[in-house]
């Protein structure tokens, strides 16, 4: 038996739970002031995402999947990416989302029942969220193939967690942009939990990152909750893809500090010690921790962030509350880019109802 | 005799199924220690232990496609997938290997097992999670159908199912769920498959529908009754292999059917039913046949998820132009 | 104007394609230096390069993702699926994405793209090679169903189908892949999608097919013929959105309607289309809609499939019995 | 970064292409008579397969696929088995077919276009050829989750082509039988093409082997044309399985010497260069140089197998062109244990409708 191939994975983190640094942070990071803009996004997202459960709790609101805890995945994805990136993310990547200039409003109103929530009016190419678990990986993929296509210096960065591992579409993801090289980053962002499944029962690969061996592409581990650890991570990736040296999957540890969704009760599968025990690796904590070390950050500046933050978060709900539903029939007016003929007669047979009163009168 | 809810039914069934045969075995996201994300699966594991009741990865072909192998085995596999939005990636090892075993080995190796899922909108849920595509599963040759839409019902043909020798697609209309209760026997005792299920005799119209449609339908006859029509109602409840018999005998009465389905109108089950009576029923019609449906559109998110969803004035005013056709 | 086959013609569409559209990308199993495993890809790696001709890793769901993707950002990729039989594991990015992705965005993305694929029975050849469930596709919002019958018509559709700004499903009967050659002209002249083609004309009964089936159905109309029956003879050609109205309007003069497709009869587009006629055409009929179909088997192997596959003389024989009815 | 995990990928030979010992051989081929079974069963597929062909191309049979080139890997499956292990094959697996007691007859009677030629008298349970590629490989898992659940020593063996470990299926097998350590082995047949597609086409991975490390499982590879590192890979993964140790991958390295299948012309795609140099590797004439070498084999051996063999597939033949097709309802009468109503009026229509002449009559 002769050894033809071996592999290694490696684990990163500039910043431990206490907020110290482990090892020299990155160029980005040299600063500490440097790392507010960063702070302050996790804050956002930390506070929003409180207001969303507050507003489905109050019937005000559909389902909502939070992201308590893992909220510097996101934010160190979105500090990464530029604005010509793509985004292909799930349904809990509020944090990125907001980072590229999806508003308050179209996120509430999106949860809130309503398409118009997914025409942004910010990151136009970015993608909507994926629902079906993994399936958006490849979209990823496609759309990193169009950008070297055209010979672009851009790449395609898909959000997915650690169920999604399972599916054979990441798998076939990893695996043609590997065989293509494709400008594309995939980050699996590990919260230990895909609804009431471990991380252990989806596979027994001791590392998510490794699953990039199957595919030929690098994989790296990082610790999630150490936003400079993310970014790094997704910067160098970027970078790589950008320049035409193929993708890279970035497993991001983190943690699920609640619920699944607004639908879920943690609590009949998971003890709540497990949960509290992971609250001293609180993102929102340690980078705080650090910025106050360092002489960058005050009670003050927390008072005057969390005012503002807040001041945002209360427009955008009322924003979100004043929007009149669409007109019925818009239903049929995307489903292609011209109305077809039966879809017309339909349409028209839905607004007679409607004036009749014939419409949606469930319960 | 127990008071319980559709789903309560569903999983009175498993665990009856999973009591009286010891190779039914319950695979799925979720339904193990959360009981499944609509609670269908509570109580199994604790009862029948993580061998027979698995909690999978995340990955619908490989649910069907483990419960191929399982079945061939001769154990009996118990899929949930945990929305009909979510079988898609499945459809491969359902149409290709499920359905065709039996045949292609001319008997030798066959699939006895059961995939079940919720279906259907109406619950203000996010997208994806609203899927009605039962006309999708009743195309392809070689599976059964089955839709309950009752407590009582849900239990007699959740076990039929899980007792057929052939695999059966089992679709939960989960709006209903917990809508209502029943007095339900757990006793054991199947209910037929293959056949529908007339759950009020009239002599003026047929109503045909399935799944939660049974409750608009039943009150939109209500509304009927008010003005002295007198409409039968026929839950189809098996809708592959169809039995075109039952709802042909009562057109051959009245001479006149609506049917009702929430899945898009295009190439729907309804559909099927609408060309069996104008092939084998069409002197016994005296109007068209009128189809309340669906539109072919993408089920709205929940702002505008009611307006899609048949009516039971949508159902009521259609049963009034084919009753005023002459 | 070349004489070509249909495959040959869909071949020439392509490269026209490409050539007038620097966004046109073909991908696929073996469309590159293979030419496609039916030589429909034949030629166009060498004209347009490994770039715009992509000879996938071997994973539908794979090659339907990627190519939303690719749609999502301006490209209008071509996906050959070698089989329809292996289509399925791309059905979840169909149905969920590609379908739906200019509703979700409130047409801020939108998937410019063409899925083709061989399909239908008829060419001795092994398992899983000769589906036809057009009527699945036709049931998911969203897209549209185009099925060409002739050289002509693929060349005309296909150029359609690729310019046209949202996903086709674009199935083409190899049965008469080369069964014959017609003049085309590769003038880059698309055909309309969304309307029937009326292949002949006739007063006594409508004849309404499409794919591979215009061939025995025209077959079945010239026996017609010969006993003095004038039959019209329909290629529906774009089964979604359906063009009931030219149908309806056919039945209103002739008054008796046949539906022939060699797909499983139950669920199929033969009882959309029958169900229309029974909703909007009833009063215009003289005599039940029959359908001649594929039974609700698995296409068997060889040595039975021609038994499987309706056949002129099983047509003609609907056509008379529907004529017969008084 | 820390290293968190580290693999390595093995790669196994015991006769190189000139039939010499390139280390100990195993146990089982301690004595070189012990080989002459193996020797058997790859002359015979090999003459079988020629046969096939034959039929196909004078038109007494269907659409064939070879194994030319590659049929050591099936027969060191089928050796490695035990009557009461489960094979789950692909469409090209004639040999490991055979070794499990599939007769010629079957095959010939499948590939002629009757479904009785899957209804195995010999291995009541083994799968039928898989033909939708990859898909096959979770059935191995179902069959294999069955073993384990009735505390049964047996495994099932799952096998694929190259190609298809591009497919999503193949991983998500490989990936529950890593999670539920399943009693399965797969098997990876890389023989270097998917129809017209080369092996590096599918992937950027070094190896398929290392397709385990995604699923947390062992992967390695063999010299697919050594027939003794075949059999030495799969006893000991099958051993391994049965005895609750959980599934492995086999990647075994061979040739598709010939077209894809008689539906194929590789002169298309493949210059002949590369085919001829493959030759000096072909696993009959190495199997067969070390018997002679170690005096196990003679050219009287060889005269009197070949004859033997070809009285044998003769027969066979002769039995398929005797059989008559089924009844044509038989399309009817499998498709469930008991023919519902409706069936049963379509199969009435249509034995009335044979009965008339209206049944298949195309071109
Ligand atoms: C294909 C598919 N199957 C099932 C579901 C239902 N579902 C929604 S989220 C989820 C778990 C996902 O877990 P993970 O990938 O770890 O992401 P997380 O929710 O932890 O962010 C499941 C099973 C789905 N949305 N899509
Ligand atoms: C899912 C699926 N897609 C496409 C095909 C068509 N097809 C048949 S064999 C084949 C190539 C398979 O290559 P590989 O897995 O390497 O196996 P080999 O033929 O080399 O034994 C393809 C694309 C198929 N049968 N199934
Ligand atoms: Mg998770
Ligand atoms: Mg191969």
């Amino acid at each position: 038996m002769t050894t033809v191939a071996s592999f290694e994975i490696g684990y990163n983190q500039f910043l431990d739970p206490d907020g110290k640094a482990v090892q020299p942070l990155p160029e980005f990071a040299r600063n500490p002031q440097d790392l507010v803009p960063l702070y302050r996004g996790i804050v956002f997202t930390r506070r929003f995402d409180a207001k969303a459960i507050a507003l489905q709790r109050t019937g005000r609101m559909g389902t909502y999947p939070s992201s308590l805890g893992q909220e510097a995945v996101g934010v160190g994805i979105g500090a990464a990416m530029r604005p010509e990136d793509v985004l292909v993310p799930s349904y809990r990547e509020t944090a990125a989302m907001l980072w590229r200039g999806v508003t308050p409003e179209e996120i509430l109103l999106y949860w809130g029942g309503d398409e118009r929530g997914a025409d942004y009016a910010g990151p136009r190419e970015d993608f909507p969220i994926s629902v079906p678990v993994g399936s958006h990986a490849l979209h990823a993929a496609g759309v990193a193939y169009a950008f070297k296509f055209r010979k672009e210096k851009r790449a395609a960065v898909a959000v997915f967690g650690d169920g999604a591992t399972s599916t054979g579409d990441v798998y076939e993801a990893l695996n043609v942009a590997g065989a293509w090289r494709l400008p594309a980053v995939f980050v699996a962002i590990n919260n230990q939990w895909a609804i009431s499944v471990r991380r252990e029962a989806q596979t027994a690969s001791e590392t998510l990152a490794q699953k990039a061996i199957a595919a030929g592409i690098p994989g790296e581990q990082v610790d999630g909750n150490d936003v400079v650890a993310v970014r790094h991570a997704l910067d160098q990736a970027l970078e790589t893809a950008r320049e035409g040296g193929g993708p890279a999957l970035i497993e991001a540890i983190t943690y699920r500090m609640t619920d699944h969704t607004t639908a879920d009760d943690a609590s009949r599968y998971r003890p709540p010690e497990e949960v509290s025990a992971q609250w001293p690796n609180d993102p929102v904590t340690r980078l705080r921790g650090y910025l106050v070390d360092n002489d960058a950050w005050s009670k003050g500046h927390e008072e005057a962030l969390i005012a503002e933050i807040d001041a945002r978060i209360d427009a955008a709900v009322e924003t979100y509350e004043a929007t009149p539903p669409q007109p019925v029939e818009a239903m049929f007016d995307y489903m292609y880019a011209e109305l077809p003929a039966p879809l017309a007669r339909q349409r028209e047979a839905m607004r007679a109802d409607a004036a009749h009163g014939r419409g949606g009168d469930h319960d | 005799m127990t008071e319980v809810t559709l789903v309560g039914a569903v999983a009175m069934a498993l665990a009856r199924a999973m009591d009286e045969d010891a190779d039914v075995v319950a695979l799925g996201e979720d339904v193990g220690v959360d009981g499944g994300v609509f609670r269908a699966t509570e109580g199994l594991i604790e009862r029948f232990g993580p061998e027979r009741v698995l909690d999978t990865p995340l990955a619908e072909a490989m649910i069907a496609g483990l419960a191929v192998g399982m079945a061939a085995q001769g154990l009996r596999p118990v899929c949930e997938f945990q929305f009909m939005g979510f079988v898609y990636p499945a459809i491969d090892q359902i149409v290709n290997h499920a359905s065709r075993l039996r045949n292609r080995t001319r008997g030798r190796l066959s699939c006895p097992m059961v995939l079940r899922m919720p279906y259907g909108g109406g619950i203000h849920a996010p997208e994806h999670h609203s899927e009605s595509t039962e006309a999708m599963f009743a195309h392809f040759p070689g599976l059964r159908v089955v839709i309950p839409s009752s407590p009582g019902r849900a239990y007699g043909l959740l076990l039929a199912a899980v007792r057929d020798p052939d695999p059966v697609v089992f679709l939960e209309p989960k709006r209903i769920y917990r809508a209502f209760k029943e007095e339900v026997d757990d006793a054991g005792e199947a209910l037929p498959l293959d056949v529908c299920f007339t759950l009020r005799e009239g002599r003026d119209i047929t109503l045909v529908t399935w799944g939660a449609m049974t409750k608009e339908t039943l009150a939109a006859a209500d509304a009927l009754a008010a003005g002295g029509v007198s409409a039968e109602v026929i839950d189809v409840a098996t809708i592959k292999p169809l039995d075109a018999d039952t709802i042909l005998a009562s057109v051959e009465k009245t001479g006149r059917c609506v049917i009702v389905h929430e899945a898009a109108v295009t190439a729907g089950m309804g559909a099927e039913i609408a060309a069996q009576i104008a092939e084998r029923g069409l002197l016994t019609l005296l109007a068209p046949v009128e189809r309340v449906a669906g539109y072919d559109t993408v089920m709205p998110l929940y702002r505008l998820e009611d307006h899609y969803m048949p009516s039971e004035a949508r159902i009521a005013a259609a049963a009034r132009r084919v009753l005023e056709f002459a």
